[in-house]
């Protein structure tokens, strides 16, 4: 134990020793790490704001006019209990018209229509997404299953909708995990190779060591301990840059009818981003050290 | 201390030893002597294990050469010390980090080392240099530096690789003094020299004197002229 | 002429000496350049579409049920001379009718209440934004305006809307160009790091050369030629794998109803990366030589 | 060709030189002597435009010292050529490679230097290790890679710092005999060493004897003993 933080002492008095050097280089790391961390927030953000919009598939069922409201109402009771509901929203022709109204001037006075009502009651399901064919089908089902409920006009439900959600659950699983795996190997080619590229210039300093008798981890852990160091403080920095920025952001398109609160990288996200960033430095000094 | 039997080194097609075999008990003195690139150094380096033997069999210092593992070379280097022809000394670094540095890799606390330190630097006439960066130390005073970090760790075999080339006759003098106190105190040294002042210097040494590799077993220089082409 | 070929042969051959030292360091100038134009890339496609659908101020406009059909053309007509307008759509009562019964449930029959039809004659107004507060002023006049007009009932016009886009401008106007700066401040330390710390590894080199008398000029000459041409080839790469990247995910968000055809980087932004990749990877070799 | 007057050079608190004044003509030979540190490599090294003078006035083959213009030193440094001290060959360029290089800084191209660079490699005796990686070279033999350097460009001044102390009498004398050679033809020589053996081989040159950075006027090197302490 105190040999470890004796090796980390040492690891940072040689830091000490070129500091210039090791100031950029650290800033080299915190730079390419926060770059990587702003598009993983982006990346984090546009996915939970699309995923919740567009994350289902809605059915629009329209009753025929004539229908009694009482049988509708049974069927209401019935819908609201289907696997999988998210949310239903029902409308008896008289909300309906009124809702329209609103939706054309705001408040308007359709009371003298009520009597001729052209309007049907209606509902307004919406259901979690099933991912892939399964879905399709199953909502195809559904859509059979409620065409064939008594009274029951017409079922509209947007295939538009099931494709956006498809294809943009497709594109994150094509694409997040390939993009995150890119960034990964960006940052361990720039902080690796940035890392290599310093130590390189010690590397007769290393070579002395050995040749008046120095153990092979006397040599490494400093070079360790300054590695993780760097990596620690680069990334460190680099999350508090990004959170600064997230704060100073967070409402700047919070207003209406974005209403899009910008919010940080989740938990494994950052500790990811800062543990690959810490590990590369680190390997990166062992690396060096052993040609 | 040392034995040598049969060891040859070969660098691509060319033999730098050739059936090298000697023995040297501890606390004698032997100085090699030879023509530039007759294998001095390639010799001394087998020593301190910076070549991996090519053929043959030798120990040093009770490890066996031809089984020497990677491991095992800090604890060889930690008794056998070595003056470079080249010093690799570190530039960046004073004249005394450099020299405690040697104490420093083997965990001796800078309370201990610091006496022993300072004592060798006045020794070698760098009491007033110490606490300069070592790159800006004259050739003759990095020279002496070099010496200083083999000699301060009190090692059971010095190896010296031309210790005196920047150094003129008096301090060379001087530093012959503090070798030999060493091996009469029952260190063993092994030193490369080009002058026959150094030679002189300790009759009592054997001397080893090689040609292209090989071991031509005699006790004084050779006098012939090797002869070079002309002037271009 | 001849002497600058030779000394980006020189130079060439300079790299061909270390090639794996140099293949990484071009291929960590490569990557960070790509972070940096995936980066551009999306902000310039998300900018793109914002603006497309975003910077306009909409008015509705509501006759009286009572007014003069011919009246309403007739502004109408006037209305679509006014200076800025952007586009125009206009509904008689039946129109509305006939959209409104749409928009609920698909073609529906409303013939029946023509005699009697509740709506208005209606118009919506879209204009390209002026931004600033200019631009509410100016919204506020107009407002006033098409309130004045004969046979007018109600004029919305959607403050949001304005809001949304002063919100996305300024967004846009204030942090674009901070972004751009923060990235070129990446690319330049990063970059320029990289290659201060390649060519601190050839100082001995530098320092003998000018011993033997070389002029300044030979020995920064191919440093400078090594140095733009990696942060050519590199900054080249890069475009080459975000256009690369482009073609493969062009069409992945074009489907509907979002219709989001990823473009490639503007000319302007793709030369100022590459161009400044270039530059910097010059700049550090002059500044490190200088040293 | 070169002419110094009340020369004096300041590191920190020390005077490395001290009111230095002397004058050299076109042809002569000149030795620098004195104890490590007293200061013949920083004489050699103002003389090569790598030091400004601090004060004094001094002229090196036409250039003036005192108002060297950073632009004007590889223009001196073309005339005045360097043997050093720590040799400054670069280790991973081959013999050849390293001495053609003092060509190549000069726009000469390989068809016209390579006769040149073979002759002088010949007369050095590296005919044989001219494609060898020069940080495999011995010690010697890189010694004498760098001597050949500062011999191929046919220079006004050659200035060598300690040239020989890597190399055997056998090889110091054929050396010596090369740079008589060049001194006959006219290009002056100015060389620091501590070896008498090499003072003797050019009895008719002039000797500056320095002592913590003054000159001491004499012909031959001073031959008292001086005292350092003893072991620690
Ligand atoms: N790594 C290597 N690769 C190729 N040749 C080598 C290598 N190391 C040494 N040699 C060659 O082996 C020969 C012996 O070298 P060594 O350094 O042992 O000579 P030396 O006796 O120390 O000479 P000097 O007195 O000049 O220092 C030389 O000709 C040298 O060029
Ligand atoms: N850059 C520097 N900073 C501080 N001191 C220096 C510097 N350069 C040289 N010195 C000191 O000036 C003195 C003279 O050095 P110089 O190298 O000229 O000696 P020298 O005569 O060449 O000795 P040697 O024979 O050992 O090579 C030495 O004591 C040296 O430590
Ligand atoms: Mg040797
Ligand atoms: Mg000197």
């Amino acid at each position: 134990m105190i040999r470890l933080l004796f090796t980390i002492a040492r690891g940072m008095s040689d830091m000490a020793r070129h500091p210039l050097a090791n100031l950029f280089t650290m800033l080299a790391v915190t730079m390419v790490a926060v770059l990587a961390g702003v598009f993983l927030m982006l990346l984090h953000n546009v996915n939970q704001e699309l995923l919740r919009t567009r994350g289902q598939v809605e059915f629009q069922l329209y009753w025929k006019v004539d229908t009694e409201q009482q049988t509708v109402d049974q069927q209401w009771k019935r819908l609201s209990r289907i696997k999988g509901l998210k949310s239903i929203e029902t409308f008896t022709p008289s909300q309906a018209l009124v809702e329209l109204g609103q939706t054309l001037t705001g408040p308007t006075d359709f009371s003298w229509i009520q009597g001729q009502n052209p309007l049907p009651a209606s509902a307004f399901l919406a259901f979690g997404l099933i991912p892939g064919d399964e879905g399709t089908l199953w909502a195809n089902g559904l859509l059979q299953e409620l065409k064939a409920l008594p009274g029951m006009d017409e079922v509209h439900y947007n295939p538009f909708q099931l494709d956006l959600a498809h294809g943009w659950i497709t594109l994150v699983r094509n694409l997040l995990w390939p993009i995150i795996g890119v960034l990964g190997l960006v940052v361990g080619l720039v902080v690796g190779n940035t890392m290599r590229l310093s130590l390189l210039t010690r590397q007769d300093e290393i070579e002395i060591l050995s040749l008046v008798g120095a153990k092979p981890w006397y040599i490494r852990g400093p070079l360790l301990a300054a590695g993780a160091l760097q990596g620690m403080i680069g990334s460190g920095l680099a999350l508090g840059i990004l959170k600064l920025g997230q704060l100073r952001l967070a409402e700047t398109l919070n207003f209406a009818p974005l209403y899009l609160k910008i919010s940080y990288l989740p938990l494994e996200q950052w500790t990811a981003l800062a543990g690959i960033v810490t590990l590369v430095a680190m390997l990166s000094s062992f690396v060096a050290v052993r040609k | 201390m040392v034995e040598f039997k049969g060891v040859s080194q070969r660098f691509g097609q060319q033999w730098a030893l050739h059936d090298v075999s000697f023995a040297l008990n501890k606390g004698e003195f032997l100085f090699l002597t030879g023509h530039s690139g007759a294998g001095k150094t390639t010799l001394l380096r087998l020593l301190y294990g910076a070549l991996r033997l090519d053929l043959g069999r030798a120990t040093v210092a009770g490890f066996d050469l031809t089984k020497l593992k990677r491991s095992q070379i800090p604890e060889l280097r930690r008794r056998v010390s070595v003056v470079f022809q080249d010093f690799k000394i570190l530039p960046n670094l004073t004249a005394y980090d450099n020299v405690a540095l040697a104490l420093k890799v083997r965990g001796l606390p800078r309370s201990q080392s610091d006496r022993r330190v300072r004592g060798i630097l006045r020794a070698m006439g760098l009491e007033d240099r110490a606490y300069i960066k070592s790159e800006r130390l004259s050739g003759g005073e990095q020279q002496r530096v070099a010496i200083a970090r083999s000699m301060v760790v009190n090692p059971k075999l010095i190896l010296a690789d031309e210790p005196t080339g920047n150094l003129d006759a008096d301090l060379t003098d001087h530093l012959m003094d503090i070798f030999r106190q060493f091996y009469t105190y029952g260190t063993t040294v092994i030193m490369a020299t080009h002058s026959r002042e150094v030679l002189e210097r300790v009759p009592e040494a054997r001397i080893l004197h090689l040609e292209q590799g090989r071991i031509v077993d005699t006790a004084s220089p050779p006098t012939e002229i090797e002869l070079y082409g002309g002037l271009p």
